[in-house]
């Protein structure tokens, strides 16, 4: 068991990936009550589109911004033209979200027709590695792990110490004292799309950029992120965050010490179990809505 | 209430049904700029509805809102009156558990528009009026403060937003009489300032020692209303919480 | 009410495909035409391999086609997506051959899909199912009417590789498979021929879920094991991504793969990490310039102008050439007997671009040797004279 | 339309499409195909459409249902046994494994339960994929052609066909008829009121179980349908994208409708199907239709057209006039309904804490049989917490008693005291949101039947206690039409019949008469002083103090959890006391802190 920290850091390395589209999948619930299936579709166009920008000879860290402005961009869009006419309030739960699993398939089929289905390689940000713990960790990851937590922490800084930040936070708790109080409902919604695709984009580059761009690039991370995000509860953003990187440790020790087979198995049981033990995630709020 | 000209707010003709459910009919009451109003009655009479109305929070199913007035009853239903300069501290006060003091009043400024330094400015006059343990636990969540503190609190937010119109539901709900007279001399001084206030309140005798003017509401109607300093207020709130059957 | 006749109506336009009379030729056949049915995965993860693989055989075909045809007759080729779902799978093969009335099936993709079609193609229809780009060896043992096939098992060549690692002096080789028996049982085989090849040879096993991406704790179970080989049984990304973890700990385990890998998206994606990765290939390198390869370099170029030039095509530009050869030698009336004599007639037919061919009744696999290839700047390069699976070289 | 009609239409739907696909030479190969997807789809998709439907259960696991009747009927097939007896043992086992499931859904919101059995349905792929030696793990296995003892004969591939059209047709009647009787309002109105159907004697999770598991006997004769009509199964068949699908078709087509079920299910059959030939483009169709169909069709395709043709429903149903009330009918009907009033209800030093905070401190009173206590209080005096205690969703913390006639009733579950004769109403009435007047209050009358068979009242039959109910409270000119569509207090007339219809020996009332105006009090009203004439013991609870004060015989104050004052109502209307709970005081010390 040496290697133990060597598998936990590649775990977080991860995770990093897993807990930016879990805090895009949390910010878009609590503001619209809507589970977004297509953000990692959103995501992964964003990143095409990039990479076309980039074969013109963008570098790099523009191609990052322009993902995320991109993706965030559409996130908006979908909430506008899609989300909103469906009308407000749990009755359209599994109506949104059908929705956007119907957008997930259409954006993948059009990845297809622009791009077909060989994979493209996106340079990466770095090259090299740097050994932690005894693991030796692409310069790649290391910054990709960088600028997630950096963008966590401009995420909670955000939320933290900006007005319409607060005012996000405060529309999640209580839509309708929010609201009568004077905070614009269809702003915050915005926002929140625009915020949770945004970051989402940031996940899906660097996983481009360690594989390479395809259309099925966030899949299984996406996978995982829900996994982490139920862990977490799916009101939390601290929650989902912690409930990722979980997931992210506890994937890289079954597939390191139990079994690389079985490792989706184990971790979606651990998760199921503690379901059963907690409902709501261990750090989400009770909360029970009927369809 | 007589409906003269000058009346700040008034509810014309007001019936609200909510699913079917009848919370208001046939409701009229105004309150002229600067007085100060109690609504009174028994536990869901309707006062909490008629709050809403007011506040443009909700659009009434019959009636008209007029706010100086002109009719705002279209512009209800969304977003309030807030930028018009009307506030409410609804049923329950509303505030966001979770956030901080800070932040709570830091929303009241932001949902009315206010920019950074205009916000700051405001923060600091609003400070002026909380406890001192408001003032010390401006970082704490909200749901952590005693039921007064949160109603001074919510007081604050509302005067964010810089009101001309403060609408208060239940200010005495919960909390311990020395409180309730706290926080009716806080209301009582900003009506000095110039705000017009509207309280909602169950327990009308102690509103009565504060406001010029009342109305009785049961049952979703207006059954009297008068001057506070009327003799038969208090006859006229026996017959409107307990009916005329008595003795 | 008036939605239940909507419904009925419905399910009646369903009822429009009728079957038709019977040609005089076999179904498929005029005196101009020949149909032939195919189903790849055009759409989801795996039509990575569909797409080139339904371009090489698109190529030859449009090809023979512009150079008069098979005997004054077109090759209509019908491809249908099967998404590399089984069910999707029997939808394409009822359509192809209930609708369009083929005379074949050919370089159908996908084993698990394909095996799904028997039922109907083979058992019922009795229509031939030839050169698949799929198999495995319980579909030839023993042989079914019908089914034949230019390519060399999965077994076999997981078997050529692993005698290939002991050849090369390896004592302790990791076999790495995915968990899905198409690639579970070729590990199985290497980790036989190995221990038949030396028995004094340290030889273990692991077991990875398909489609993993993360390989990090993969590569770190690998190295606790200390291999001085690892032979990966296993799609081309998770093989360019245990490449690049391994490199990235500083690791030069040489690694083996088999046949499907060999192609240009290995050091697309893999990159210096994937150099000196050895294969097995049952086709000659997609470089080489012999007349067959300049002729498949030109008919791609033509007919499918977005594809490079690539294992996965080339292969089934080679299918495809064979199935065209069979096809000539085919007895007039063309029909599917005729077809399939056709086949049994092949005696050590060289397409130049899949190593020579023989069909008999009790021999379906019409090919057992491969090349060697190893990856040399980025270039997949020949090593040593073609070996024979089934021998022990 | 007429429900026999329906299944008629269905059936012979059915017959005929049979007939076409199984005579030799009208439709092809890929043509049976295309209807046999249909059909074991349309199996499928009705399953979870019932359920979502019916229960607001959304179910991502369905395929798991599937997997079971596909490889049981696949095993059958080849150890030789009958078609007929696969189907019977696939049924079997998956609505065992369904019941196990269904317990757990009311433990978590439907999102969450959403996830747990997508989790399932993961698993399932993983047992199939494993577990070599039955399903041929993920290589697949070839099913045998199923031989039938009914027909005497083995299926061709035709057959297989015709069998799973016949298996479509006989599953959507069944589910048709489970779904609009007795059993299908009953998981109506747990969906829809979950408190009030335990306040009339179901048990929520247990009905949920049921459901489920008759969803997934239901979803495994898809699995037999693939099976046979395939010959070929694999995992892929019964993998995620397979559940999702089945989610899409069922909102698409429009959850909880048998005809949307049909539609969902060649909606996601043909839109693919016809955009065949173009690879991607089929994704990007059946995407797009999903997309368009729910931004121009929110409940779904069904519901929308049917809401289009059908003639728009009156508005609002008529009011209930207290002239209508006659108050000879409601003694007639007391006596018809209810067992004689013998049982009183006491409460004694009943204490109720939340965390250390008493919310309710030492409260006694009784309600003797056939009188009439009100329960008055300001804001925050305990009242609801009280109710709460006495309908079973809260148990004290502690008390010298709480017993309704010799029954003590501390540790009864809610679902438990509508058997021992404790009948509640509801501040919202809390009818079942999709069934008629009639059906709320024929569902309790089922539920009543034994307490009238033990009173000595079953002269009438649950359909004829309905009608009188029905008749006697006004309710006649309403009775087919949903709560929604009907004026609030015609809701809560309808609520105090249901509950009537249970046969209670005492009637708990959460504020009859919030939230009405003075036309509809006054029917209240009389209905209440026909019940308190006809010796119904009754509790009422309600702010209208007004109204308490004149139809109780006798009142008690509750204020910051403690019994404030007690008496008869001319006493407490001039009680100093109440007057300051209420209103306040001058100088006295007013309401202090407890909430």
């Amino acid at each position: 068991m040496g290697d133990l920290p060597a598998v936990i850091a590649s775990g977080l390395v991860s995770g990093s990936a897993y807990a930016l589209l879990a805090l895009g999948i949390v910010i878009i619930f609590r503001s619209t009550d809507t589970v977004n299936f297509a953000i990692g579709d959103t995501a992964t166009l964003a990143v095409f589109l990039t990479t076309s920008a980039m074969a013109a000879g963008l570098p790099p860290a523009a191609a990052l911004v322009l993902a995320v402005l991109i993706a965030g961009l559409a996130g908006m869009a979908t909430e506008r033209f899609l989300i909103r006419p469906l009308g407000a309030g749990h009755k359209s739960l599994f109506i949104a979200l059908v929705v956007t699993i119907g957008l997930g398939l259409i954006i993948h089929a059009v990845i297809g027709v622009i791009w077909g289905q060989r994979p493209i390689v996106v340079a990466p940000v770095a090259t090299g590695t740097v050994r932690v713990f005894g693991v030796a960790l692409t310069l790649n990851k290391i910054i990709a792990t960088g600028i997630a937590l950096a963008a966590m922490a401009a995420i909670a800084w955000l939320f933290r110490f900006t007005a319409i930040g607060v005012a996000m936070r405060a529309s999640a708790e209580d839509h309708f004292a929010a609201r009568i109080i004077g905070i614009r409902p269809t702003v915050i919604a915005s926002l929140a799309w625009f915020i949770g695709c945004g970051i989402a984009a940031i996940a899906a580059f660097f996983l481009a950029a360690d594989g390479s761009a395809n259309a099925n690039l966030t899949l299984s991370p996406l996978f995982r992120a829900f996994a982490g995000v139920f862990l977490g509860g799916l009101t939390s953003m601290l929650g989902a965050a912690v409930g990722a990187f979980t997931i992210g440790v506890l994937d890289n020790v079954a597939g390191r010490y139990l079994s690389a087979n079985y490792r989706d198995t184990i971790v979606f049981g651990i998760i199921v179990a503690v379901l059963f033990i907690r409902p709501s995630g261990f750090l989400g709020a009770a909360r029970k809505e009927r369809v | 209430m007589s409906q003269d000209a000058t009346s700040m707010i008034e509810a014309a003709g007001v019936e609200h049904r909510y699913e079917g459910v009848l919370a208001l009919h046939d409701v009229s009451v105004s309150a002229p700029a600067g007085s100060f109003t109690a609504i009174v009655g028994p536990n869901g009479a309707g006062k909490s509805t008629l709050a809403l109305i007011l506040a443009g929070a909700i659009r009434p199913t019959a009636g008209r809102l007029l706010l100086d007035g002109a009719d705002v009853t279209e512009r209800a239903g969304r977003r309030g009156l807030v930028e018009a300069g009307v506030a409410l501290i609804p049923e329950g006060r509303r505030l966001f558990g979770q956030l901080t003091v800070d932040e709570n009043l830091t929303l009241g400024a932001f949902g009315a528009g206010a920019g950074r330094a205009e916000t700051a400015r405001r923060l600091a006059e609003v400070y002026g009026l909380m406890p001192e343990a408001v003032r010390k636990g401006k970082d704490r969540a909200v749901a952590t403060l005693s039921g007064g503190e949160q109603q001074m609190v919510a007081i604050g937010r509302a005067l964010m937003a810089r009101p001309r119109l403060v609408l208060i539901d239940e200010p005495s709900l919960g909390l311990a009489p020395i409180l309730i007279d706290k926080v009716y001399e806080t209301l009582a001084m900003l009506r000095q300032t110039g705000v017009t206030v509207m309280v909602f309140e169950q327990l009308a005798v102690k509103a009565l020692q504060y406001v010029d003017r009342f109305a009785v509401i049961e049952r979703g109607q207006i059954r009297h209303q008068g001057l506070a300093s009327d003799p038969d207020a208090r006859e006229m709130l026996r017959m409107g919480y307990m009916g005329a059957e008595a003795a | 009410m008036k939605t239940w006749a909507g419904a009925a109506a419905l399910l009646a336009g369903m009822l429009l495909t009728g079957a038709h009379a019977l040609a005089q030729v076999g179904p498929g056949v005029t005196d101009k035409e020949i149909k032939l049915g195919s189903w790849q995965p055009l759409s989801g993860p795996v039509s990575i391999y569909g797409v080139p693989v339904r371009a090489g055989a698109d190529a030859y075909f449009n090809m023979i086609n512009d150079q008069g045809g098979v005997k004054g007759r077109k090759i209509k080729f019908i491809v249908e997506d099967n998404a590399f779902n089984p069910q999707r799978t029997v939808a394409a093969a009822r359509k192809l051959i209930g609708s369009d009335e083929v005379l074949a099936i050919a370089v159908g993709f996908g084993t698990g899909p394909s095996a799904a079609a028997f039922p109907y193609v083979l058992q019922q229809e009795k229509v031939p199912f030839v050169t698949p780009y799929a198999g495995a060896e319980d579909w030839y043992t023993p042989p079914r009417p019908g089914l034949l096939s230019a390519q060399v098992l999965y077994e076999n060549q997981a078997a050529a590789v692993g005698r290939w690692a002991v050849k090369d002096g390896r004592k302790n080789i990791l076999v790495i498979h995915s968990d899905p028996a198409a690639y579970h049982k070729p590990g199985e085989s290497a980790v036989a021929a190995i221990r038949k090849a030396d028995a004094s040879a340290k030889v273990e096993a692991i077991s990875v879920k398909w489609g993993t991406q993360d390989y990090a704790p993969i590569a770190l179970d690998a190295l606790r094991r200390a291999p001085d080989a690892i032979i990966q049984i296993a799609v081309v990304q998770e093989v360019s991504a245990l490449a690049k973890e391994l490199r990235q700990q500083n690791s030069q385990i040489p690694i083996y793969t088999y046949s499907p890998n060999v192609t240009q998206s290995l050091p697309l994606l893999g990159g210096a990490a994937v150099e000196g990765v050895k294969g097995v290939s049952w086709t000659v390198p997609a470089s080489l310039d012999t007349p067959a390869l300049k002729e498949y370099r030109a008919a791609l170029a033509k007919y499918a102008p977005d594809q490079k030039p690539d294992f996965d095509s080339l292969l089934s530009f080679g299918f495809a050439k064979v199935v065209v050869e069979a096809l000539r030698r085919a007895d007039e009336p063309l029909n599917r007997a005729t077809f399939i004599e056709g086949f049994y007639k092949l005696k050590d037919y060289d397409s130049g671009v899949l190593p020579p061919v023989t069909f008999a009744p009790d021999r379906p696999l019409g090919l057992t040797t491969l090349q060697r290839v190893v990856l040399k700047n980025g270039v997949w390069e020949a090593v040593g004279e073609p070996i024979d699976t089934t021998a022990e070289w | 339309m007429n429900a026999w009609l329906r299944r008629i239409l269905t059936l012979a739907g059915g017959a005929l499409v049979a007939a076409v696909v199984g005579w030799p030479g009208i439709v092809g190969d890929y043509g049976q195909f295309v209807i046999a997807s249909i059909a074991f789809y349309a199996i499928a998709v009705a399953a979870v459409s019932l359920l979502a439907g019916l229960c607001g259960i959304w179910s991502m696991g369905h395929t798991a249902f599937m997997a079971i009747g596909a490889y049981t009927a696949a095993q059958f097939a080849l150890h030789g046994w009958p078609v007929e007896l696969s189907i019977l043992s696939a049924i079997g086992l998956a609505s065992i494994a369904g019941f196990i499931l269904g317990i757990s859904a009311g433990r978590f919101s439907v999102l969450y339960f959403g996830l747990l059995t997508l989790a399932l349905c993961m698993a399932a792929t993983e047992v199939i994929g494993h577990w070599t030696s039955i399903t041929g793990g993920d290589e697949g296995i070839q099913v045998s052609p199923a031989r039938s003892i009914l027909l005497g004969r083995t299926l061709d591939l035709r057959g297989a066909v015709v069998m799973t059209v016949t298996l479509a047709t006989l599953a959507l009647i069944v589910v048709d008829v489970v779904a609009s009787g007795p059993i299908g309002r009953r998981w109506l109105a747990v969906k829809s009121q979950r408190t009030a159907s335990a306040a009339m004697g179901l048990r929520p999770h247990v009905e949920n179980a049921k459901a489920f598991a008759f969803s997934a006997a239901v979803a495994s004769l898809a699995g037999v349908g693939i099976a046979f009509t395939i010959s070929y199964l694999d995992p892929i068949a019964f993998s995620l994208d397979a559940s999702v699908q089945l989610i899409v078709a069922t909102v698409v087509g429009g959850a909880g409708n048998l005809l949307g079920a049909l539609l969902g299910a060649a909606f996601i059959v043909a839109v693919p199907e016809a955009a065949r030939g173009i690879p991607n483009i089929s994704v990007f169709v059946f995407g797009a239709a999903t997309v368009a169909v729910l931004l121009f069709m929110q409940k779904g395709i069904v519901p929308t057209l049917a809401h289009l043709l059908r003639p728009s429903r009156r508005k609002a149903g008529e009011s209930v006039q207290a002239a209508a009330i006659d108050s000879a009918a409601i003694e007639e009907l007391v006596r018809a309904c209810l067992p004689r009033a013998t049982e009183g209800l006491v409460v004694d030093g009943l204490d109720l804490s939340f965390g250390g905070v008493k919310a309710l401190q030492d409260i006694s009173f009784t309600v003797p049989a056939g009188s009439a206590l009100g329960l008055i209080g300001p804001n925050g005096a305990g009242k609801t917490s009280l109710l709460n205690v006495i309908g079973g969703f809260y148990r004290a913390t502690s008390a010298r008693a709480v017993r309704f006639g010799a029954q003590d009733l501390i540790r009864q579950p809610p679902y438990a005291r509508a058997a021992l004769g404790m009948g509640r109403t509801f501040q919202h009435a809390e009818l079942f949101a999709e069934l008629t007047l009639r059906e709320n209050i024929a569902s309790a009358a089922r539920l009543g039947a034994a307490r009238r068979a033990q009173a000595g009242l079953s002269a009438r039959s649950p359909e004829e206690i309905t009608s009188l109910i029905l008749d006697a409270l006004g309710l006649a000119a309403n009775a087919e039409a949903l709560p929604s569509a009907l004026p609030f207090g015609v809701q809560k007339v309808a609520d105090i019949g249901r509950t009537l219809a249970l046969a209670p020996s005492l009637v708990a009332m959460d504020e009859p008469f919030s939230g009405l105006d003075e036309r509809e009090r006054s029917a209240i009203r009389a209905i209440l002083q026909g019940m308190r004439d006809a010796g119904v013991t009754i509790l009422i609870i309600d702010h209208a103090v007004q109204e308490v004060l004149r139809v109780a015989d006798r009142i008690v104050v509750l204020e910051f959890g403690r019994v404030l004052a007690e008496g008869a109502p001319e006493q407490i209307r001039n009680d100093p006391e109440v007057h300051r709970a209420y209103f306040g005081a001058d100088g006295a010390p007013a309401r202090t802190a407890a909430a």
